[in-house]
């Protein structure tokens, strides 16, 4: 467990004392420890259900993780972007998506935040400032520079956050895309979240490195760090200060986030516990559990009480289970709707969606 | 009418776009500082800025994907591959990303961008230069194809693919930049999927397009003029969509048909029209339906022999021969 | 004979083929270690060890590179690709190096490699992981494309496929790794290039490969059962080379075709042969040439709506049923 | 200029007493200039027929770099593969392929090294080890892994040699390769051409970066240093030192040679002039010009005498016409051999070669 960084407690005071932790408010810590829970809640319920035979495909599970992305929710203001990969929930969620309309994607219906066509790997919400969701290992890196360069393009003061893992920086668009951002100085955080394997391959087997990953932004002569990715305080101060330099300079970075995931690759990964020691597992649960650690360190702030925290957990339990409730009765996509969403034009009727065939085989046929 | 380039027409065709519309930019390799590797930017930088017309490292996958990026937030990405061979190195953000974002998201995202570049051989550059990929992009449901074989359909489909809140492949060719037609000055838009009866006919239609439109046009007046046989040449100009009906019509008229195009035969666009009349204008038909493709092997570089490789009036006529 | 999987015998061949030569190795994600996401690669890594059976990070492009670069110095790499659906970030390794260095060497170099793994929808993972470009590959001159619908069938062609000089992209399906069927325990090959009929019939000849041989057998059965037509089922199993006489033979027979594959219909493999039968076979056929494909939808998550976009058997018959 | 590395006198001075170049021959230095000057005749030659529209697509020079193949080549034992891209007469002479095969293959001639197909972007010569010779560029970069792999596969006591350009650099798979070959402690030397273009495109422009290019492999902890590719004493010193690292321990490392091209980026760059000032060009050629610096060390050391120079250079000019008079001489391919080459079953009338239908147009139709 060497790779997780353990920050002293020195250092862990030093960043509950960032002025960005500092400005906190009471509410909004607590907010985030509500949003861990109902992202761990949410899952829990998929993953039943998935187990019952109720999903299609893969279900990639995000629990272990949930500080990353709530913490970087946190920090976005209506101005910042954010994209991800195909272990989506976490951010989903943080960024204000329901648990309904994610359920229901899960389940493959027409109430799903993709209409039930894009699934566990594909959620979106542009409305939310959230571009998905990537199935392709690192094929929403440069989708995520396409996002900086339009806020500076608009001159709107924001900037991307642009999540990946650590076995996706082996894929060459990411040091294609690190250099790009760097020489066009774009408004964009790359952050790895790094929870040790790229499904059942340890970083150390799957990318030559000197002492992290993050150090491979040096090459372009760009800003790099690590972080211990399962602590709030400690990743906001760090991720706070980069995404300023985003937003005000120009400037992007790269933060490595030392993080975790408690099950599998995704659910189908019936190796999980081969790849990994049941010591391993354990040891991230008792130091390193993000929430755990998040109740401990407000509980010692005064801020939470046992009470609080119980009903914060059966609000989001309820929810998750409403969710469920919210799928089940939802109905199927249409088949007449297997060819929407495929050109703008054609669904907007428009001359140009008119004109032409743009469909080679028809639901007739089917 | 002006006659103007082929090349200038689409850089007229830029030029429109760039003042009508803020959010349109142009991306690629050497398209800014250097007018372009084939000149077809020349100028835009200097009317334009950098902030519109941006150079870009040799990372055609970075620089694909922030097009798609950009046009996910509504911007408007015109973005060229110095050649579409170039594709390749770029083909999961083209597929993946521009092809099926839009469809995975449930239909909230539109990717209104252009990828455009050079896609032909006939230039002696070697097999890795001379890709044709209209057919492997035409094959993925969300992309849509256009391949212009005249100056005047290469500006309005530009304007129209600008204006397209879809992603649109736009096929140019080297070989076809210096032709020279008449070109009005003004904005127009020549709408996807319209095809362009480029001669009108009676014994056999010829479906193209792109450059094999003006090989065809050449085979006919020679079938005329040496063999009184007349046929119709009708320029698909856009491949996905496209006019079915512009090619049932013809051959409903003609009962004959050679398809002719650029692509290697496995799977090209010829085999698909081929496979559409079998299936929907079988007895309109008094023959086999032919092609005329690129011979079956990589592009070679000699000559002598890349000249044989693509469809040649010589060929088209041949083939035509043998259905009368 | 012994009944074993799609996946053990592709096992078979892979142990069958390191153990009679030094030469072949195999590599991709997660193969070694891992035992192969799909466990085609299971218990190789512990029989061969880590020379042999190499686990890759997730860099597609440099380990298809490299297996080309290994090739052209005469070792025989056998590459996973998880999904076929990620080649496109590696594409160029393939259409650009596998595909043309032979040629643009003038014949000097050899690339006997095989790239591997499953190309299929039908399992609700989402449009980026359900392609199927088989298509896209064979329109490549210098590549061969088999894709095996039997147990039987993927262990004979997988030992002909690495014995190869030439690259061959194998197509395998996530849906078929766990079908059972009789397979010869030793060392057999099956020739590329040559379909076997899977069904003899008299009335519609059914072509297709890979899964959507299943699909058409079943067609085939029901066809025969409610309406009395005997459909002949004739496997393509390789797609370059095709083996066009089988194709012609058949039709000669029945004089009514339908082809049938799980590529989206634009430039499909169907799309080729609809048009080789359309200009080869004309005067055999006393029907349209039918198509039943993928729809022309980026594949979707929905699992009952992800049926539909697959070929099945009532969309089979309901397109045969308007031949007659 | 200052991109050029100017090493001081001192720093030569300790090259040229580098026991590779302590153990040089006065024959093999000779051998050196020779060859340096046989590419740049030949090339002058190549440039005056593609003027003369003897020639078909693009001519790249490599005149002005011709020491950096020169003095690789001179480093390479029967065990070692080189790779290169487009720019790759250089390379392919100084492996010992003759002027006429290369001089046919531009002309496009059935005797030219790849009978015609290739043309200027594609030279190859596997009976040298010189595997190509590729035009999309870095897409040799994973061949010359493949190449290593096979050397290490085999225990053959080699390395490869992999060459790219400074734009190269910026292709994704560049940086795949970086992570692989260090992974897997595969024998290679990666070696930037830095000649400080891309096209029209100045170092500057593509590449973000701390101090230099090579500096990119500190990431992937891999061995780089920069060197000075115009003195053959100074990169023959680095370059051996990387190659024994590949060839004894399996350790890759990943040189920098800064280097220049006189010409445009190939002869269709009609902006050369443009995108760089005279006085850059003047000054390599008279500070750095791999063949006058040569010839200058070589008097210096009493090795070489104006006589011999001139007989050396006649010898060249001689030769490079000559390679004109063959290509022209020599036959176009036949259109029959149009389909020969794609398929080595079927050239070779194997069983597999013969069954079933390989090719779906014929020359017949032509
Ligand atoms: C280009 C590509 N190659 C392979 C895969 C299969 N795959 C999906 S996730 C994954 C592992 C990714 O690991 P990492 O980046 O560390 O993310 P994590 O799963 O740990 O969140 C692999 C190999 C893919 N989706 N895309
Ligand atoms: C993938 C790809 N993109 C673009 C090109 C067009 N192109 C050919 S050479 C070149 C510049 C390469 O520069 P560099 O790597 O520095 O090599 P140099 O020409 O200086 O030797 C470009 C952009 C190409 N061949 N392949
Ligand atoms: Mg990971
Ligand atoms: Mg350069």
């Amino acid at each position: 467990m060497t790779r997780i960084m353990t920050p002293t407690t020195t250092d862990l005071d030093q960043a509950a004392r960032a002025p960005i932790n500092e400005a906190w408010s009471e509410e909004a810590k607590i907010h985030a420890l509500r949003e861990m829970l109902r992202i761990r809640r949410f899952e829990q319920q998929a993953l039943k259900f998935y187990n019952q035979g109720k999903m299609g495909g893969f279900l990639h599970l995000y629990i272990g993780q949930e500080s990353v992305a709530v913490g970087a929710a946190s920090l976005m203001n209506g101005h910042d972007e954010i994209i991800t990969a195909y272990r989506d929930h976490g951010h989903a969620l943080a960024v204000g998506m329901s648990m309904e309309e994610c359920m229901a994607e899960l389940f493959g219906k027409a109430t799903g935040c993709s209409k039930g066509k894009g699934g566990s790997m594909h959620f979106f919400a542009p409305d939310k400032h959230y571009w998905g969701g990537h199935g392709i290992v690192a094929g929403q890196v440069p989708l995520g520079l396409g996002l900086a360069f339009a806020l500076k393009y608009r001159a709107i003061p924001g900037c991307a956050l642009c999540f990946l893992g650590d076995g996706a920086i082996n894929q060459g668009v990411f040091a294609e895309s690190l250099n790009l951002a760097a020489l066009c100085e774009l408004p964009i955080v790359f952050l790895i979240e790094n929870n040790g394997y790229s499904m059942g391959t340890s970083l150390e087997r799957s990318s030559s490195m000197a002492t992290c990953l993050a150090e491979r932004a040096a090459g372009f002569n760009m800003d790099w760090d690590v972080v211990d990715g399962s602590h709030l305080y400690a990743l906001r101060a760090k991720l706070h200060d980069a995404m300023e330099k985003a937003r005000s300079a120009s400037r992007p970075s790269l933060l490595e986030m030392t993080t975790y995931r408690y099950y599998g690759h995704s659910i189908a990964d019936a190796n999980h516990k081969k790849y990994r020691t049941p010591e391993e597992i354990e040891a991230y649960k008792k130091n390193h559990d993000p929430i755990s650690s998040w109740q401990e360190q407000l509980m010692q702030e005064g801020i939470l009480s046992q009470a609080l925290l119980e009903s914060l957990d059966e609000a989001a339990k309820l929810e998750a289970a409403g969710s469920v409730d919210f799928a089940e009765a939802s109905p199927w996509p249409e088949p007449s709707t297997l060819f929407r969403d495929v050109y703008a034009e054609v669904d907007q009727g428009s001359e140009a969606g008119r004109l032409g065939r743009h469909f080679f085989s028809d639901l007739n046929a089917a | 009418m002006p006659l103007i380039t082929y090349r200038t027409a689409l850089n007229q065709a830029f030029a429109e776009e760039l003042s009508r519309d803020e959010s349109v930019f142009l991306m690629g390799e050497e398209v800014a500082q250097y007018n372009g590797a084939y000149k077809v930017t020349e100028g835009l930088w200097e009317r334009f800025g950098s902030k519109r017309i941006i150079d870009t490292p040799i990372s055609e996958a970075a620089f694909l994907g922030l097009g798609v990026g950009a046009a996910m937030m509504g911007l408007r990405p015109v973005i060229e591959l110095m050649f579409w061979s170039f594709a390749y190195v770029g083909f999961d953000q083209i597929i993946n990303n521009a092809g099926c974002i839009r469809y995975m998201s449930g239909g909230l995202i539109n990717i209104p961008m252009v990828i455009r570049g050079p896609a032909n051989g006939g230039t002696s550059v070697g097999a890795t230069h001379s890709h044709t990929p209209e057919n492997l992009l035409a094959s993925t449901p969300g992309l849509k194809v256009v391949a212009p074989a005249t100056p005047y359909d290469a500006k309005g489909l530009m304007i129209a693919s600008i204006r397209d809140q879809d992603t649109v492949c736009f096929m140019e060719n080297t070989l076809l930049y210096g032709n020279i037609g008449e070109v009005p000055e003004g904005s127009y838009s020549i709408p996807l999927g319209v095809a362009d009866i480029k001669r009108e006919g009676t014994d056999v239609s010829f479906i193209a397009h792109g450059r094999a439109v003006l090989t065809a046009l050449e085979a006919a007046e020679m079938l005329q003029e040496e063999y009184g046989i007349s046929a119709e040449v009708v320029d698909l100009r856009s491949i996905r969509p496209l006019d079915e009906e512009a090619i049932f019509t013809s051959i409903a008229k003609t009962h004959r048909v050679v398809l002719i195009d650029e692509n290697k035969p496995f799977c090209g666009v010829s085999a698909q029209i081929a496979s559409m009349i079998a299936e929907q204008a079988f007895d309109e038909l008094d023959a086999p339906i032919l092609r005329v493709t690129a011979l079956d092997a990589p592009a070679i570089y000699s000559m002598p022999l890349e000249k044989l490789q693509l469809p040649t009036a010589e060929r088209i006529i041949q083939k035509t021969l043998t259905l009368f």
